[in-house]
């Protein structure tokens, strides 16, 4: 914790950065803060109810954490993986940021009543992660936590998905996808949605049916998740962000599976390895084509 | 006209079962079926399903009135001519048990801009043929600020009828005629009953609880916004949100809606209205690309001005039961309850604003 | 509000016959936005496309749809009639009821109802189609020809004796090809140096060729009329200004051990070495790899490093501090004649296809020889200056076995196609082997003899009737050397019976395949190839000389196995088609090409990942004070194919394509869903 | 048929009516490969229309999202063989969207014998024949695809 402060402080003082972006101690929990001061960067912490992903302040549609200039951010594995991704995708340069990596041994599933990760406690998505030390960042600080316990409850749970049939299978998702009512928060939260108009806002023609009902819903889901097809960075901020409860971190960890064992991808903090979709190897697979 | 009554929960459960079995919609707070999860208002079968104290429901009786969508006519183009056939507003009754007296409050908030310059049959038909039956809240939780907006954990306002846990059953206040209907209907589950003193002290208990999350002045609040609309405190008000109107879409009171016309083949399609929200920067984009709200900060202030400014000066009502809803809910961490207390606090002329760090 | 005019043509029968047209005509006009709809026999001739000039006029249409046979048969006709009617004729689109449905439907009802809901779909599209113009661009009147082998050069010369400058890439030391190291050419035995130096020093000479031998193509952007090709011009370690080609070099170097390119191995030559005396340019080139400077320079030895032909240089013109260099050319057309290489029957094989031939000894028996090591100890100007030596021991073979189709329609050894030549030449090598052994025998297995063309038969009828080759129909199933001989064992499939035969020297005509590398050039130049790398025609009988991307021509041998003659013949028609390309100051375009929302754009260029043409540059949007407010994707229209994968991959839909942009693929599919 | 049946709750009756298939072709192969077709006669189902595109990189998964909520009760996606693409490799990216996107509706349960994919050359209308006939057998089988109709209420049935 020291450590953080102290860097964020030297980063602040010697006029590397404008502003540290990384976690503080809130009323409810912990809360991003946008620390311009060394008083603020005093306040930083990190701990496993950290589960924000900072990354998606750098977006560059966020125009007003843009306007604080260059900005440091705290990243655990997961969120340097979406940081890669927006370097990637021309969204920020990597000269342009400081990247703060703490090293990580899982988050909450609910960080307001939990404090201590155990078995009962984690977030689905963390037993088994292997960006626990981020790569390609600036800085790394803090100790290495013990790894998260158990094994991720979300591959177990698409596997029984996938024995289901496909009517069982659909039925389980209308079931879920008809509780979304369309407010975007998954959308909104997601590093890698920085398009200036999502398809889904596209009313001429409207691919996606705006309307909050399963059709609607279904089509935006399902572009949804192959848009974020091999640059989702699994950091599962978008099933956090939803107020409907929909367990997208089933559908985001599924398309990472595929696109790791048909295309050999894996999401990695490393802003240089390509992307598997935009390209592709004459060799590929093609079973399913007649 | 408040009658008072008494019901106790074995009654209470017939009651259920025998609405159900008559073909009323009986809606309740209730975890969703054969799982864990949030409770929500939604339909069940009977009393055991319904969790009829607790924490507010993940999300609001809103959308029994407003659904998140709903088809407002139908069109079919003929060549050079269009037939409209609308969609009905004649519902069949239903009756809602184990409201949280703060959601029924805030479909009664709502009713005043329902009926405003347009009268919206849809929503009147749904409460019209709704019965509201709640039951007085033991306090809430940490986000919870019904208090402070004038409201209170067994505030009785769009209530049919209020009940009041006490040993064995529940104190019951007929709280309209709405409310008279009912109990007739159900006469022989109810008994006879007084001035209750185990309710009296379950409802001063929960109002203390509630009050001590936040005390503010709701006119101070309504004046500083009122005469602050570039107030320095709204800059970096908006850094840590991410504009996604999650706060809106679970609010009890937030009621925008879009109106989008849904096309079912080249002839046919319907109009429909969905929930919309003043959180996002589509809600203000202009056809040009120009937007007034240009950034989050302004859209926060709007929602704030609405909320607090805006809608009590024409309807003489705050538009916020204090369910702290969007508290809980946003991934951004921003928090109405403390925006509320900050604001109840500053001065009235411009002075120092922070930045996002509370 | 559209006004579309609906045509539904019975095709005489070919239409009528199962689709009811007046119902199709009659659902139409319930349509909104479909003011005209009719029926008549048949809409593409001249009364019917009159008629729909007519209708354009009368009812000002905004959008035709013909309702008629394939887009691929008459699109451009009623584009036309439509044009002609007054409308842009990009609002005209014809659906497709002969083909797509009358065609392939018994049922007249079920034919009649797809026929409706098919013009439905364009009808709705067309709605929503937009006028576009031909897209114009500038043509660079200059070509690229990569290869100068016999049809490089042909090619080359055509091209700027037709008045246009030509850049010629070659990537060997000279000018040349294959044609340089053959002894004589089939059928009429002239000599093939004698008929090709002259046309090399042509090019040479010729103010509009520039040449960069020792030259590679190392990448090309842009497409047809305007190409920049950057070229790497690969380091002789010479300054090609000073050199005067004395050859004094060559003599000095001490390390002249080293197996001749040129002579397929059984020659030598210096570590610097002019590949042979006619060669174009006249210019030595270092081998680094044998080179005693570079080998001893890349061991790290300071001292002593060999310098003999610097010392005799007398001009000063050795370089060993010279590195490739690169020259970008814009051309506005390219010919690709990059030629052949024999199939190797080692066991090492860069295609996992291919086999080797271990039953011939995987090219490991001294004496057997290919065709082309063949011509070079036929070639007056080879290591034997002509006489027929065997490798091994230098004695005259008195038995020589040809074998012919090695590798060659073999699919088991991972070739099926007939490489063409080899029946011709190894009729020619039986001839040649007799003319220089008179008592030598030749003895020939072949599959059969396929000699098409003219004079081609008399050919080989010749080395059969008058040099006595002796033809053995039948494949030859194992050699091995045997003391001072090859026992070569095969098989007489006419009579019936084992043959043995004790050979001197073994000659295998084996399989002609593309050079190395083909498919990498083909990739820079978009072209497709096939399995075994031949670069694809565009049309096999049609567009023989076009590849499948404009201004990129093909030929000779890298299109498939070719002789001089045919060569010779695709390299004029190459020229031809590129003098006739090259006459344009300007080349019209389909406008269907993407085009940027730069408003949307995020600039996360997934279009760009995906495009094949390179067709995306990043364009910086500034305010007016000159601050960057974001960098968005442009869409280059001269070099967009309109493809439109960008499109999709596009995640915002801010990329659309013209002519089949989203609008109207929407409204297509909402017209399906009509009932 | 009874699998088919029994594995999609989603699809109601099998064989109830005429499956109707929208496919999604690209110009230069499979639009060319179908009018051979139609120009040897080879008769085939009439229950697709097809849609003609330039490439198949050009088709975006929305297309089928958008063709089943107009009705399809299947889908087909045809382009040119690998390595035959007229634009260099627009059907080796479409390749890696439909691998991606077909095992998303496959997890969202949508049944994949309802979408076919397949390279037909120009100079395959046979084969396109084939792909017609096989791909209306197995959607007729499957029944129409009410679930993915009945995803959208009717007009103010609940709230």
């Amino acid at each position: 914790m020291q450590e953080l402060r102290e860097l964020a402080k030297k980063l602040l003082l010697e006029g590397t950065v404008k502003v540290v972006i990384g976690y503080a101690e809130g009323r409810r929990g912990v809360l991003p803060i946008f620390a311009v001061t060394p008083g603020e960067a005093g306040r930083l912490i990190f701990d496993p109810r950290c589960v924000q992903n900072l990354a998606t302040y750098l977006s560059p549609r966020r125009e007003q954490v843009v306007a604080l200039g260059r900005p440091a951010v705290v990243v655990k594995g997961c969120d340097a993986r979406a940081v890669a991704g927006m370097i990637r995708e021309s969204q920020r340069s990597r000269d342009d940021l400081v990247l703060i990596g703490v090293r990580c041994g899982g988050v909450l599933a609910d960080p307001v009543s939990a404090v201590e990760v155990s078995e009962a406690t984690v977030a689905a998505r963390c037993p088994g992660c292997d960006a626990r030390v981020p790569k390609h960042v600036d800085h790394l600080v803090g100790p290495l936590p013990p790894a998260p316990p158990g094994t991720s409850a979300l591959d177990a749970r698409i596997a029984e998905l996938e024995a289901l049939s496909p009517g069982e299978r659909f039925a389980f998702w209308r079931s879920e996808l008809e509780k979304c009512v369309r407010c975007n928060a998954c959308r909104e939260i997601c590093p890698m949605c920085f398009c200036v108009r999502c398809v889904a806002d596209k009313a001429q023609p409207q691919w996606i049916e705006s309307s909050p009902h399963a059709r609607g819903n279904f089509a935006w889901h399902m572009t949804r998740a192959l848009h974020q097809a091999g640059r989702c960075a699994v950091c599962g901020e978008c099933e956090r962000a939803c107020p409907a409860g929909i367990p997208l971190n089933l559908l985001n960890r599924k398309i990472a599976r595929v696109v790791a064992e048909r295309f050999g991808y894996s999401a990695s903090g490393d802003p240089e390895s390509p992307a598997p979709i935009g390209t592709y190897r004459p060799e590929d697979g093609e079973e399913f084509i007649l | 006209m408040t009658r008072e009554m008494h019901i106790s929960e074995p009654d209470l459960r017939v009651l259920a079962e025998d609405l159900v079995r008559g073909g009323t919609r009986l809606i309740g707070p209730a975890r969703p079926p054969g799982k864990d999860g949030a409770v929500v208002y939604r339909e069940v079968k009977g009393l055991d399903e319904i969790v009829l104290v607790g924490d507010p429901p993940a999300r609001s009786l809103k959308e029994f009135f407003l659904p998140p969508t709903e088809v407002l006519f139908t069109y079919r183009q003929k060549q050079g001519d269009v037939e409209l056939a609308p969609a009905p507003h004649v519902f069949p009754p239903q009756v809602v048990l184990g409201a949280r007296p703060c959601d029924a409050a805030a479909v009664s908030v709502v009713d005043k801009v329902m009926d405003w310059d347009y009268h919206d049959e849809l929503w009147f038909g749904r409460r019209q043929a709704t019965t509201i039956v709640s039951v007085a809240c033991s306090g809430g939780d940490a986000s919870c600020f019904c208090t402070a907006v004038g409201l209170a954990p067994d505030v009785a306002k769009g209530s049919d009828v209020l009940l009041v846990p006490v040993e064995g059953g529940f104190h019951a206040e007929i709280l309209t005629e709405k409310g008279e209907v009912f109990v007739a209907a159900h006469a022989t589950r109810f008994a006879a009953g007084g001035r209750s003193e185990a309710a009296m002290a379950y409802r001063a208990a929960a109002r203390g609880k509630a009050e001590a999350n936040l005390r503010t002045d709701p006119a101070k609040i309504r004046a500083f916004l009122e005469s602050s609309f570039e107030h320095p405190i709204w800059e970096g008000i908006a850094l840590r949100c991410h504009g996604c109107g999650a706060c809106a879409f679970v609010c009890p009171t937030c009621h925008c809606f879009d109106i989008v016309d849904e096309a079912e083949s080249v002839a046919t399609g319907a109009r429909r209205r969905n929930w919309d929200t003043c959180q996002t920067a589509k809600f203000t984009l202009h056809g040009s690309g120009h937007n007034p709200r240009k950034g989050q900060d302004c859209r926060i202030r709007q929602r704030l001005m609405h909320k607090f400014a805006i809608y009590p000066g024409r309807f003489q009502e705050i538009l916020c039961t204090g369910c702290g809803r969007c508290v809980r809910i946003c991934p951004g961490g921003m928090d109405l309850l403390e925006m509320l207390d900050r604001i109840g606090r500053e001065p009235a002329a411009p002075g120092e604003a922070g930045r996002g760090a509370p | 509000m559209a006004r579309i005019g609906v045509f539904v043509c019975h095709c005489g029968e070919n239409i009528a016959r199962t689709v009811d047209t007046a119902r199709v005509a009659a659902a139409m006009r319930d349509l909104p936005g479909v003011v005209y709809a009719a029926d008549y026999n048949y809409m593409c001739s001249s009364p019917g496309q009159a008629m729909i000039r007519q209708v354009i006029a009368e009812q000002g249409l905004s959008g035709v749809v013909v309702a008629a046979c394939s887009p691929h048969m008459h699109e451009k006709t009623f584009r036309g009639a439509a044009a002609g009617g007054g409308i842009n004729p990009f609002l005209c689109e014809m659906a497709n009821i002969r083909e797509q449905c009358s065609w392939i439907h018994q049922d007249r009802e079920q034919a009649t109802g797809k026929a409706i809901d098919i013009t439905r779909m364009i009808v709705e599209k067309v709605k929503r189609n937009a006028p576009l113009s031909t897209i114009r661009i500038p043509v660079v009147r200059r070509a690229l020809v990569i290869g100068g082998g016999i049809a490089g050069i042909q090619a080359a010369l055509d091209i700027a004796d037709g008045g246009r400058e030509v850049v010629l890439v070659e990537k060997d030391p000279s000018i040349g090809g294959r044609m340089s190291q053959l002894s004589e050419t089939f059928p009429t035995l002239d000599c093939s140096q004698c008929i090709l130096t002259p046309r090399m020093v042509e090019v040479s000479q010729h103010p509009r060729i520039r040449l960069y031998a020792y030259s590679e193509v190392e990448s090309v952007e842009g497409c047809i009329g305007d190409f920049k090709v950057k070229i790497r011009r690969k380091a002789r370690a010479i300054d090609e200004s000073r050199c005067n080609g004395c050859g004094a070099c060559q003599e000095a170097c001490p390390n002249k051990r080293i197996a001749s390119e040129f002579n397929q191995g059984l020659g030598k030559r210096a570590a610097i070495y002019v590949p042979f005396p006619q060669a174009v340019p006249n210019l030595p080139v270092i081998d680094r790899e044998k080179c005693s400077y570079f080998r001893g320079k890349a061991r790290g030895s300071k001292k002593d490093l060999c310098g003999k032909c610097v010392a005799v240089c007398g001009p000063q013109a050795i370089r060993f501090d010279q590195e490739d260099s690169f020259v970008t050319e814009n051309v506005g057309a390219i010919v690709v004649a990059t030629g052949y290489r024999l199939y190797d029957i080692g066991k090492e094989q860069d295609d996992k296809r291919l086999k080797g031939y271990g039953e011939y000894g995987y090219g490991t028996i001294p004496d057997v020889i290919d065709g082309l090591q063949f011509e070079r100890l036929a070639s007056a100007s080879g290591p034997t200056s002509g006489a027929i030596r065997r490798p091994s021991d230098g004695k005259e073979p008195k038995t020589v076995v040809f074998l012919q189709c090695i590798g060659s329609r073999d699919p088991a050894k991972g070739i099926e196609y007939c490489s063409k030549i080899c029946c011709m030449y190894v009729a020619k090598h039986a001839m040649l082997y007799r003319h220089k052994v008179h008592d030598g025998q030749a003895v020939v297995f072949y599959m059969d003899i396929r000699a098409g063309g003219k004079g081609y038969d008399e050919f080989v009828r010749r080395a059969i009737e008058e040099d006595g080759a002796r033809y053995v129909r039948g494949r030859v199933s194992r050699m091995y050397r045997d003391g001072e001989i090859i026992k070569v064992l095969g098989y007489d499939t006419l009579n019936g019976s084992p043959v043995t035969i004790d050979a001197d020297l073994v000659v295998l005509a084996t399989a002609m395949r593309p050079q190395p590398g083909i498919e990498g050039l083909a990739q820079k130049l978009s072209v497709s190839y096939d399995k075994h790398g031949f670069i694809n025609e565009a049309h096999p009988k049609l567009r023989p000389v076009e590849t499948n991307t404009a201004g990129v021509y093909v030929a000779g041998a890298c299109q498939a196995p070719r002789d001089i003659p045919d060569s010779v013949a695709m390299a004029s028609a190459a020229a031809a088609k590129v003098l006739g390309l090259l006459s344009n100051e300007e080349l019209e375009r389909e406008p269907t090409i993407a085009v940027v929302n730069a408003d949307l754009c995020a600039g996360c260029f997934h279009c760009e990942r995906v495009c094949g043409y390179g067709a995306i540059s990043h364009r910086e949007i500034r305010d007016r004070s000159g601050s960057l407010i974001k960098v968005v994707a442009e869409v280059n229209p001269g070099v967009c194919w309109g493809c439109g994968t960008c499109q999709a991959a596009c995640p915002s839909k801010s990329i659309e394509l013209a002519g089949f942009t989203d609008d109207q693929i929407y409204a297509a599919i909402n017209a399906f869903a009509d009932l | 048929m009874s699998e088919a049946a029994s594995t999609s709750t989603e699809t109601g009756q099998a064989g109830a009516i005429e499956p109707r298939i929208v496919a999604f072709v690209c110009n230069w192969c499979t639009y060319t490969g179908a009018d051979l077709a139609g120009t040897s006669r080879i008769q085939m189902a009439p229950n697709v229309r097809v849609i003609r595109l330039p490439c198949t990189g050009r088709i975006d998964p929305v297309f089928i999202i958008k063709a089943f909520e107009r009705g399809a009760d299947g889908v087909i996606v045809s382009g040119c063989h690998p390595g035959d693409c007229h634009y260099l490799a627009g059907n080796y990216h479409a390749r890696r969207r439909f691998t991606v996107f077909r095992e998303i509706m496959s997890f969202l349960g949508i049944d994949q014998r309802r979408i076919t994919f397949s390279w037909v050359s120009a100079s395959e209308g046979r084969k396109w024949g084939d792909v017609v006939n096989e791909a209306v057998a197995r959607v007729r089988a499957l029944g129409p695809f009410v679930g993915y109709r009945s995803l959208v209420e009717k007009p103010n049935a609940g709230a």
